[in-house]
């Protein structure tokens, strides 16, 4: 059975699902314990924005490569990161993903190619390009997804990046999360013109707008856009229009915006969204809180197991550093 | 007096600042919703949101419009956020604000602050704690400072924004909240390039700057009660530093030891251990000692961070064994 | 008597023709000091593309403002600068526009407006936006034209400084000049998408995307920009096509292009183009032949001027630093 | 030995290297025309245009793409063409290339080279002329060099080139035309961290780098006329840099002078002041002397320049006073 609209079949919309709970699952815990002081660094929650993660990473390989950005935990589960290592990571433990040494804004999983959350807003567009290049050169066939939010639109290496990507005709996939702000800020409010997709389209890359709550729309969307990719295209630019349901990070009430606003954007959410289609499918309820409540009960074991760990031997304070001129 | 905070005590003295000239204005990301760290907090209520200017997320053209914005006679005070994301504009504070008025000969002026703030911050990581000061004493054209407490908090960014030329102006992330008795009134003005004797003290003289202050003089009241008198500078600015200052102490002590935060290697201390070398090498009772972090970037996970910490022990350790030598 | 295309006016054109004429004259005799080892930094000449610098600044007051780069003598000479006291720049000699402490690539003169050129590519942008910026909250009604090369059009600073100027609604005119090469590189090989106009046209700006080396053109079309700019209507943007008929820099010979390929173009010279469009408005050749011999006569007395005056006093090196911690 | 460029040394090397390894591959500005200094001329025609690729004026994606092209296995060698325009590049240096294998806990690692040419360069002015080694020695994650012979500048590039991390590689644009006797084959490798001492003297130590090891050498030359025997080493590469020679070196001679070009406040001099005052201090028979650049941005003047320049005759007179005291 499929949803003529995008010609998704159930079981695969099924499983988007099963990952979007997991991700909502993973950033609730994590704003839990970011609020309880468990996690010391900050999170940013991408809740409401889990259809573009699965969307996106559905149509990429184990081998193809994704980079990200502080708000990285989604595209990292979808990617294939283990939410356990993760959580760790989190918690600044040993075993983390970076072996606690990175954090919330430093994940990186390489073994599924995940390439790293970045710290500096629009920075990992670049790296991507630059990845894209590598695999060019190395003839491996991988392909890489970049993602990043609306309000990197406004850097220097946005530009830089999707100009690099065109002129050499690399396999990236540039995907916006156009999720209305930039921290505190309404992008709108800080940014000309007619949108990311414009931008892009005038550095010449193929640009499609869509709305990112739909998971079968972005699937959809991005089969197309990767096949391309393989086939030589080059860049690709993806604009997903969303909304960030949270506040910018787990410290930030987001009073800048009215409660009404909000709930109206929850109507639109996307685990709703899908959760309607998949009933719409003949999928039961019951089985989609069966699905969600298996996410919860992972993530919290996740948690759980997170809290108990280890903190990384002190020495590792100095290890990975570089092979000559690292710390005694 | 008032006791306020290092937060409280910046944003009156930005109020007053801007109230006194009107051509001061002030711009960057979510100012408008009072900054990252509430420095700006009701700003644009009393001045509007054209001298509370929220920008895009552009640090190169944050600096370089500023630049620009300087060099017509404005008085730019530009929020970096993290000294980490100036590195993302530093040819435009590098190359740009610190040489032009060089480069066009005297022709213009770039009256202009950068605020970056800067150090560890629990958790933050190896892009949002970096201690970068050093770097811009290396620049001609800058000035730099890094204050340590409330009063200079107010005192110095008042005299940064009343300066002609570009001042880098590094408040540490750690200290918003930290209470001090700060003068009252809009007459509070800190002189840049003059240090402060914090503690004076006989034995040996520990240097030292921004939130690392309030770990030396818990240092030298350990010493105290080991009969150590421990003399504790305050550099306040690092660019003009108060080179004459740490030499006369230096010259009575005998002993310098420098803290810093930063990375040792390459750090302000090695400008300020270097210099009393020069000055005063052969007459040194004891070995110049440099406190900071080794040369290893900044970890996530609370135990592998506090590894890169000075601690108020080591500073003391350190000081008793010169004390003891020679 | 006027020409009817443009309806500029004889006396304007004529105008217009002697600056170009003194631009021409400045350049060629600097490449020619360069080459000598006479002038010891590096020139870049903006032969061929002197109807932009013209065209532009005709339609700027003396307050009003601009930014230039690395190939701005045409500008300066455009704006008002002497060129005395700019060849004193380029020679490193006491009396030039800044002191001889910046020389070519960092001539400035705030007595007419020009703030500087730059040795940074694209860095001039930001700085322009920024001196619109002023203007806007000083109220004093300037406006600022920023000149940059195609090149310039691939740095960050570009997206940001436009982006900015629209949002801010800033009283700025961005002049590209489209000549064709970023140094040795043809710009095309580099540069994705559709062009400098396409590209500001995404971030909302107004473009123009005219033939540069027509002087009346670009008069008239800057003419509408900057009324539109003085009615506060934000920034504007221009893009003019033309060609760079010199080396890269006077020691470039610029082998990598073919020979036919620069004759062809110098059919295309904006100082013959105007020579002919003056001799149909019944200007005699004899007349434009004066206008270019008192250009060269003036320009070879500034020559002789740089060439005799003395150098800065060596204490200078150490002045305009800063105010607090200049060595002493 | 052939007697070879600078220039020409490190063209030798590059090819060397992109010959054995074919992950290695070069990418900046003009780079297919030879780039600027001629140090590419040839290349492309040996190994295309992917490997020595021709990009856009994009300094930020320059250096951001080599990151990820090093994180999935290539070797890139990132040509910034001045120092001074890798300033548009600085987060991605210093926030990525440099913390990246650190902050993902060693899962990859950022094998690339960054030229970034430094020093002055006749008239060249405020914003080419730069010396900016000492601010990449303060960054955790970065290797430093610079090559001060044609010899060096193939064994040190190599060995660069075969880093498995972040190497900022600084020629000197001055040297390019200067000939040296240079080993033959592809088997010159000069490790990195390792000091030379150009040459050897028991009255005193000059430590230096870069082109000011070919003036240092000049005032060795001249104190030997007046029977001063002093002992030049060549630092080669300040990250790691090679503590106990130095330390060894002026432990038998008892004095120290650090010449450089950079600007002398918080330059590299200043760390090896300071460490040379840490652990020599009170055995030193004189003061230690920096010598380098006042803190003032490099003029175009030719006469204003050379203001800025430490001579072999400061170099000689310091040395003198020096040993004539203690
Ligand atoms: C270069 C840089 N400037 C500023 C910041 C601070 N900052 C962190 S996230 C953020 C907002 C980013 O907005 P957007 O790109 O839309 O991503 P979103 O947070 O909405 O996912 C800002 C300004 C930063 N990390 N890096
Ligand atoms: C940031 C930076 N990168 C590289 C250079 C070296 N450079 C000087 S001029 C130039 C070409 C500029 O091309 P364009 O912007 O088209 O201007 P044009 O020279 O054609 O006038 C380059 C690459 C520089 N000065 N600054
Ligand atoms: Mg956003
Ligand atoms: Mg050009």
């Amino acid at each position: 059975m499929s949803d003529a609209k995008h010609n998704i079949d159930v079981e695969r919309l099924r499983r988007h699902y099963a990952t979007m709970g997991l991700i909502r699952a993973f950033e609730d815990a994590a704003e839990q314990a970011a609020r309880e002081g468990k996690v010391t660094g900050a999170v940013h929650s991408s809740v409401g924005q889990e259809a573009i993660a699965v969307g996106v990473c559905a149509n990429l390989r184990q081998d193809d490569q994704i980079t990200t950005t502080h708000r990285g935990h989604g595209h990292s589960i979808a990617k294939g990161t283990d939410p356990a290592k993760m959580m760790r990571e989190l918690f600044g433990r040993a075993g983390g993903t970076s072996g606690g040494k990175g954090g919330s804004m430093h994940i990186a999983d390489f073994s599924v190619g995940m390439l790293g959350a970045n710290g500096v807003v629009a920075a990992g567009i670049p790296i991507a390009v630059g990845a894209a290049h590598g695999a060019k050169l190395l003839g491996n066939g991988r392909v890489v997804a970049c993602f990043f939010g609306d309000g990197a639109t406004n850097r220097g290496p946005f530009l830089e990046g999707l100009n690099w990507a065109k002129v050499f005709t690399l396999p990236v996939l540039f995907v916006c999360e156009d999720n209305a702000f930039a921290s505190t800020t309404r992008t709108k409010a800080v940014t000309a013109g007619d949108g990311p997709a414009a931008r892009a389209r005038a550095i010449g890359l193929h640009a499609a707008d869509i709305d990112g709550n739909d998971v079968a729309l972005v699937d959809a969307t991005v089969a197309e856009l990767v096949a391309r990719l393989r086939a030589g295209d080059g860049p690709m630019f993806l604009n997903c229009r969303t909304y960030r349901l949270r506040g910018h990070t787990a410290a930030d009430a987001a009073a800048y915006r009215d409660a009404s606003e909000v709930e109206a954007r929850w109507q639109h959410d996307p685990m709703k969204l899908t959760a309607e289609q998949l009933q719409r499918l003949g999928v039961a309820e019951s089985h989609l809180a069966g699905l969600r409540q298996a996410a919860t009960v992972r993530v919290a074991q996740a948690l759980a197991e997170a809290a108990a760990a280890p903190y990384p031997a002190r020495a590792t304070a100095f290890t990975d550093v570089q092979d000559v001129g690292a710390p005694a | 007096m008032s006791r306020i905070t290092y937060q409280q005590a910046c944003l009156d003295a930005l109020a007053e600042e801007m109230r006194r000239d009107p051509r001061v204005w002030a711009l960057g990301e979510d100012l408008g919703r009072g900054g990252v760290f509430g420095q700006y907090r009701g700003l644009v209520a009393e001045f509007g949101p054209e001298r509370i200017a929220d920008t895009p997320i552009s640090e190169a053209t944050i600096m370089g419009a500023a630049v620009g914005a300087a060099l017509v006679g404005t008085r730019p005070v530009v929020e970096m956020r993290f000294s980490d994301f100036a590195l993302c504009a530093v040819d435009e504070l590098v190359n740009q604000a610190a040489k032009a008025r060089f480069m066009f000969g005297g022709q213009a002026r770039v009256p202009m602050v950068i605020r970056q703030p800067i150090g560890m911050w629990r958790s933050s990581a190896a892009q949002h704690s970096q201690s970068l000061e050093g770097w811009y004493t290396h620049i001609p054209g800058l000035v730099v400072v890094t204050p340590a407490t409330a009063a200079d908090n107010k005192g110095l960014l008042k005299s940064a924004i009343r300066c002609d030329d570009p001042v880098v102006y590094m408040e540490h992330k750690d200290l918003w909240q930290v209470p001090d008795d700060v003068p009252d009134g809009p007459d509070h003005l800190v002189p840049l390039g003059k240090a402060r004797i914090a503690q004076a003290g006989s034995d040996c003289t520990i240097v030292t700057w921004s939130r690392m202050l309030s770990v030396a003089l818990q240092a030298a009241g350990a010493l105290a009660k080991d009969g150590l008198e421990a003399e504790v500078i305050d550099l306040r600015t690092l660019w003009p530093w108060d080179r004459q200052a740490v030499l006369d102490s230096v010259a009575r002590t005998g002993r310098l030891i420098v803290a810093q935060e930063a990375v040792v290697v390459s750090g302000f201390g090695a400008e300020v251990a270097a210099t009393v070398a020069e000055e005063l090498g052969p007459r040194l009772k004891a070995p110049i000692r440099r406190l900071g972090s080794p040369r290893a970037p900044i970890a996530y996970s609370p135990p592998l961070e506090d590894v890169l910490r000075v601690t108020a022990d080591s500073i003391a350790d350190t000081a008793k064994r010169l004390c003891a030598s020679g």
